[in-house]
């Protein structure tokens, strides 16, 4: 049986739906002349200003093109679905982005995008154009703490992108943007919940099995296994046991701040992660943790995939600061 | 024999035709350990490469039809396979620079270049369950017989038994690169989608060589 | 067999989702002290300004709540999962809403909501609140046009409310921000077409039954039959199909200016809303229709029910003036 | 024989268990052309109905029951189902007034001004697929038994019957009001939930009216 879908042929649907996102976002948007998957901002990149360019795969929308705007992203380079982009929009993006102080390549840790945006780091060096590369690693569940730089990225990718496009669009130096990058992605931690599976467009089929009554916790946002398949438990408890997780890696003290991002993997709706906002913010009141600002809604999601994630961002001053910088981007909107 | 761009444009046709049937089962094996969309890549990736092959004028060398096949490949891509794929036709293209057709020997080592190629753009060592399990014994197998005067389509048939073997091998094995590194003794007894797609690529080859040879 | 859900009990899902919402969402909302069903900005209502009210049932969000904040809605009452709110948190949210200066009722046109907020209206009466109600009746495929007061309200309500929140906002009259709120009303027009039904918290069981092939054009947001049932077709002819219908209704003229709205029902991803915006967009510009400004996303749902709908705002100055006011809201931010 | 406070309390106890019952089904009438929580609604207003006037002291009267059913059905329900009973209670209440207990007459005028508060409220006539199909000919059927001698019980089962026969007759109906009113010939063939709803609601009355007659 195949999955139902609003698309034409599902070979084109990423192409047809980036002339929808311009359709939509024009006035934030535009695609560099004859590369149609390399997404720039109309407000955002100029001289002196390190240049932030994000990329990853189709299917996960708001991210990455979401996030692509002033005081954010500068451009975001477009792959199929779960599928890197290649090089050459990753290097349009570059030098579309470039404002001769270097680009800051930033990204889920897969091994398809490492490769292609190494590529085309690469290629940008023989026209001098420097890009440094942090990779986005909060996916709690894809590796032992110790192996951290082995993780994956997912949902955290909004806080690190959002600090280091403040970073950024403060006119930091090279070494600060990237120092910043980093220092928000080692204290960014998300862990996932799935459901249901998506379907590629170009297969209609579910794209894993699950039983009519479990739940994965830690699953990838492609759908790559997680650490443990169960049955699917009340709200309270999932969040118990993802927050639990995360909260042993992150060790808060009392009085400390984080923001909160409660994502929809797809297709579970608000009143879900609403419900789930509310345990986790009385979890974290009782420690006494202090949350300065919660984004619940579809921020990373793997098309119709049902599920969840949480993600704790875990602030100090300068982390505050960026995130409270302003950003205007097509589909996201802060400070 | 001597593999001229014809035959290696038809080659490229054979591969993508083998690829395009094997699609829907090799999104099913990358949909246990990984992401379920590795059929869909090689298809579009085989696909490119053989139209963008195909474009190329009867003058254009076997260097010049694996850098298009590279670059076809690679912007049709992306993903894991583009670069791992781009990487083996641009060193398959370097390999045998200069030369207008291929004998047998620089054709297997246009092949030895491919795995090669793909072991450099991944880092990936045999026993880390990817494509390099299958492409790393295929070319030692084909250097083998090519070396025991074997001609280019016994070399590869060779490599493609190899690769087989060496795509089932990765059942039993923890996974060290790619998406499916993360599960640990979660991926084993499930076959490196990669690996998988390397044995039908090789075999295609390996049956297209044969039919040139008698042709 | 029980369809999947991040919940608790669902008798509770409703009373743990506020919690939830007003966790993260304390900056801009608050609940009536002992009425934890009436939601009111915490910046908008104030002396002399016509207080516009909202509701309806849950299960739609981020309507209805998500539109409360300073310039648009000033309070939300919430009903139980596609329910309407009884009449006394529709009672507490006039009396916070209120400036002395009249109170607007804006709701979907559904007969439960019409008898709680009658009943609501006729009991603030006896506390000298005046209380006008504007329905809204945008879903095109709900009635025949000569019987326009009879069709439900749907997505469109975003533009509506919007409107009508701008002119409250800007302290018009009485008189003034219902007449405004009408003609936004008359000026938007909606199109839906569902795939797969939702599931309530309680029952956990599909909400309508739909062929594994079939899409229904016309299905109201909490799963009532539409006009039409047929197979799955690509994206681009069901667009057709909806624009079609609306365009017969607006006939436009060249030169025109309209406000677009995709939303997603549920769990129909942003990739497939774009690619019908790419059709929707290429459609309207083929007429000479002039897009002011396009929203793509969940904006109305019906919890996971997969579909989407079309929303055209047909603007002339007034209502482009009322659309670029600025507002603030939990969950929606613009101008 | 005279309806006591306590009977009354019954009386909503055996209606919330019948509709409890009855859930499902009244859940899945309405998903065919409503929103599939009718049987909710309904089963969220009886219950809170049953649990506020069990909280009343043995000095409340009719009326005050009656109210008190009326607020805590509304509260917990809104909806249509909410505003429709409430209504149906108030006037109840009202129709009662003063009386400490009632006689069979006055129970059936009690019913009768319900049947009306539904009508008054939604503002539906018979034939218009609502409740009020099952509604009015039980009100008009308790009121015929009543004058022609029967008592409270033997009059609301007849009412019962009547209200069966009504929500039955639903079927053929076209909607004039509610959700289903948009579906035109669509609703043909589909009892309406409100109306089935209604017969359950009744007959629960008169099984309670029999037992504590016989009691
Ligand atoms: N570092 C690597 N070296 C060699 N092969 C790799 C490496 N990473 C991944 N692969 C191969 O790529 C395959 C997956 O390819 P594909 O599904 O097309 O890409 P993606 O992982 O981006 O979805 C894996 O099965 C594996 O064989
Ligand atoms: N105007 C009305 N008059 C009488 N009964 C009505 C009216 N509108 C709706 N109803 C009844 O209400 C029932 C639906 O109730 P319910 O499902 O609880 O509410 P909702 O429509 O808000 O989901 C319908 O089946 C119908 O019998
Ligand atoms: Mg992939
Ligand atoms: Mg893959
Ligand atoms: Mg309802
Ligand atoms: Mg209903």
């Amino acid at each position: 049986m195949k999955t139902k879908k609003l698309i034409n042929d599902g070979a084109h649907a990423v192409d047809e739906m980036l002339v929808g996102v311009l359709a939509a976002h024009g006035r934030h948007l535009y695609a560099v002349e004859g590369t149609p998957r390399a997404i720039v901002a109309k407000d955002g990149p100029r001289r002196g200003k390190v240049g932030l360019v994000i990329g990853g795969g189709s299917g996960h929308e708001p991210a990455f093109l979401g996030f692509v705007g002033k005081g954010l992203a500068d451009a975001c380079a477009v792959g199929n679905v779960f599928a890197s982009p290649p090089p050459d929009p990753i290097i349009e993006c570059a030098k579309a982005a470039s404002g001769d102080a270097g680009v800051l390549f930033m990204y889920g840790n897969y091994a398809g995008d490492v490769m292609n945006f190494d590529m085309a780091a690469e290629m940008l060096a023989m026209d001098d154009i420097e890009a440094r590369t942090v990779l986005t690693t909060d996916d709690v569940a894809s590796a032992p703490l110790d192996q951290k730089q082995k993780r994956r990225g997912v949902a955290g990718n909004f806080f690190i992108f959002k600090a280091a496009g403040a970073a950024c669009d403060r006119m930091l130096s090279f070494d600060e943007c990237e120092r910043i990058a980093r220092k928000a992605n080692d204290h960014t931690y998300t862990m996932g919940v799935a459901l249901a599976p998506c379907s590629l467009p170009q297969t209609l089929r579910p794209n894993f099995d699950i039983g009519a009554d479990e739940m994965e916790i830690g699953m990838g946002i492609h759908g790559e296994p997680g650490v443990q398949r169960g049955t699917l438990q009340p709200a309270d408890e999932v969040v118990d046991e993802m927050l639990d997780r995360i909260l042993v890696e992150m060790s808060p003290s009392r009085g400390d701040k984080v923001a909160v991002l409660v994502n929809s993997l797809g297709s579970t709706p608000l009143m879900e992660l609403y419900i789930m906002n509310r345990r986790l913010a009385q979890r974290l009141s009782d420690i006494g943790v202090d949350v300065h600002a919660t984004w619940v809604g579809n921020y990373c999601t793997s098309l119709e995939m049902a599920g969840a994630s949480i993600t704790l961002h875990h602030l100090d001053g300068e982390l505050q600061a960026m995130l409270d910088h302003p950003c205007d981007c097509a589909m996201f909107r802060a400070g | 024999m001597t593999i001229e761009t014809l035959s290696l444009k038809t080659m490229f046709a054979a591969v993508a035709a083998a690829i395009a049937a094997d699609r829907d089962r090799l999104c099913a094996l990358d949909g246990v350990i990984g992401d379920a969309d590795h059929g869909i890549a090689m298809e579009l990736g085989f696909n490119a490469a053989r139209d963008a092959v195909a474009g190329l004028g009867e003058d254009a060398d076997p260097t010049l039809i694996f850098n298009t096949a590279a670059k076809s490949f690679l912007n049709a891509v992306g993903a894991s396979s583009g670069p791992l794929y781009a990487t083996a036709f641009m060193r398959a293209g370097a390999a045998v620079k200069g030369k207008p057709s291929l004998s047998d020997a620089d054709f297997v080592a246009a092949f030895q270049a491919m795995a090669q190629g793909i072991r450099d753009r991944g880092k990936a060592e045999p026993g880390e369950k990817t494509m390099v399990d299958a492409w790393a014994p295929a070319a030692e197998a084909a250097g083998q017989a090519i070396a025991g005067g074997a001609n280019a389509a016994d070399a590869i048939a060779a490599a493609a038994a190899a690769a087989a073997k060496g795509a089932e091998a990765t059942s039993g094995m923890i996974a060290a690169k790619g998406r499916s590194s993360r599960l640990g003794e979660r991926a084993v007894g499930h076959v490196d989608p990669g690996a998988a797609s390397a044995a039908t690529v090789i075999g295609a080859m390996a049956d297209s060589l044969r039919t040139s040879a008698t042709a």
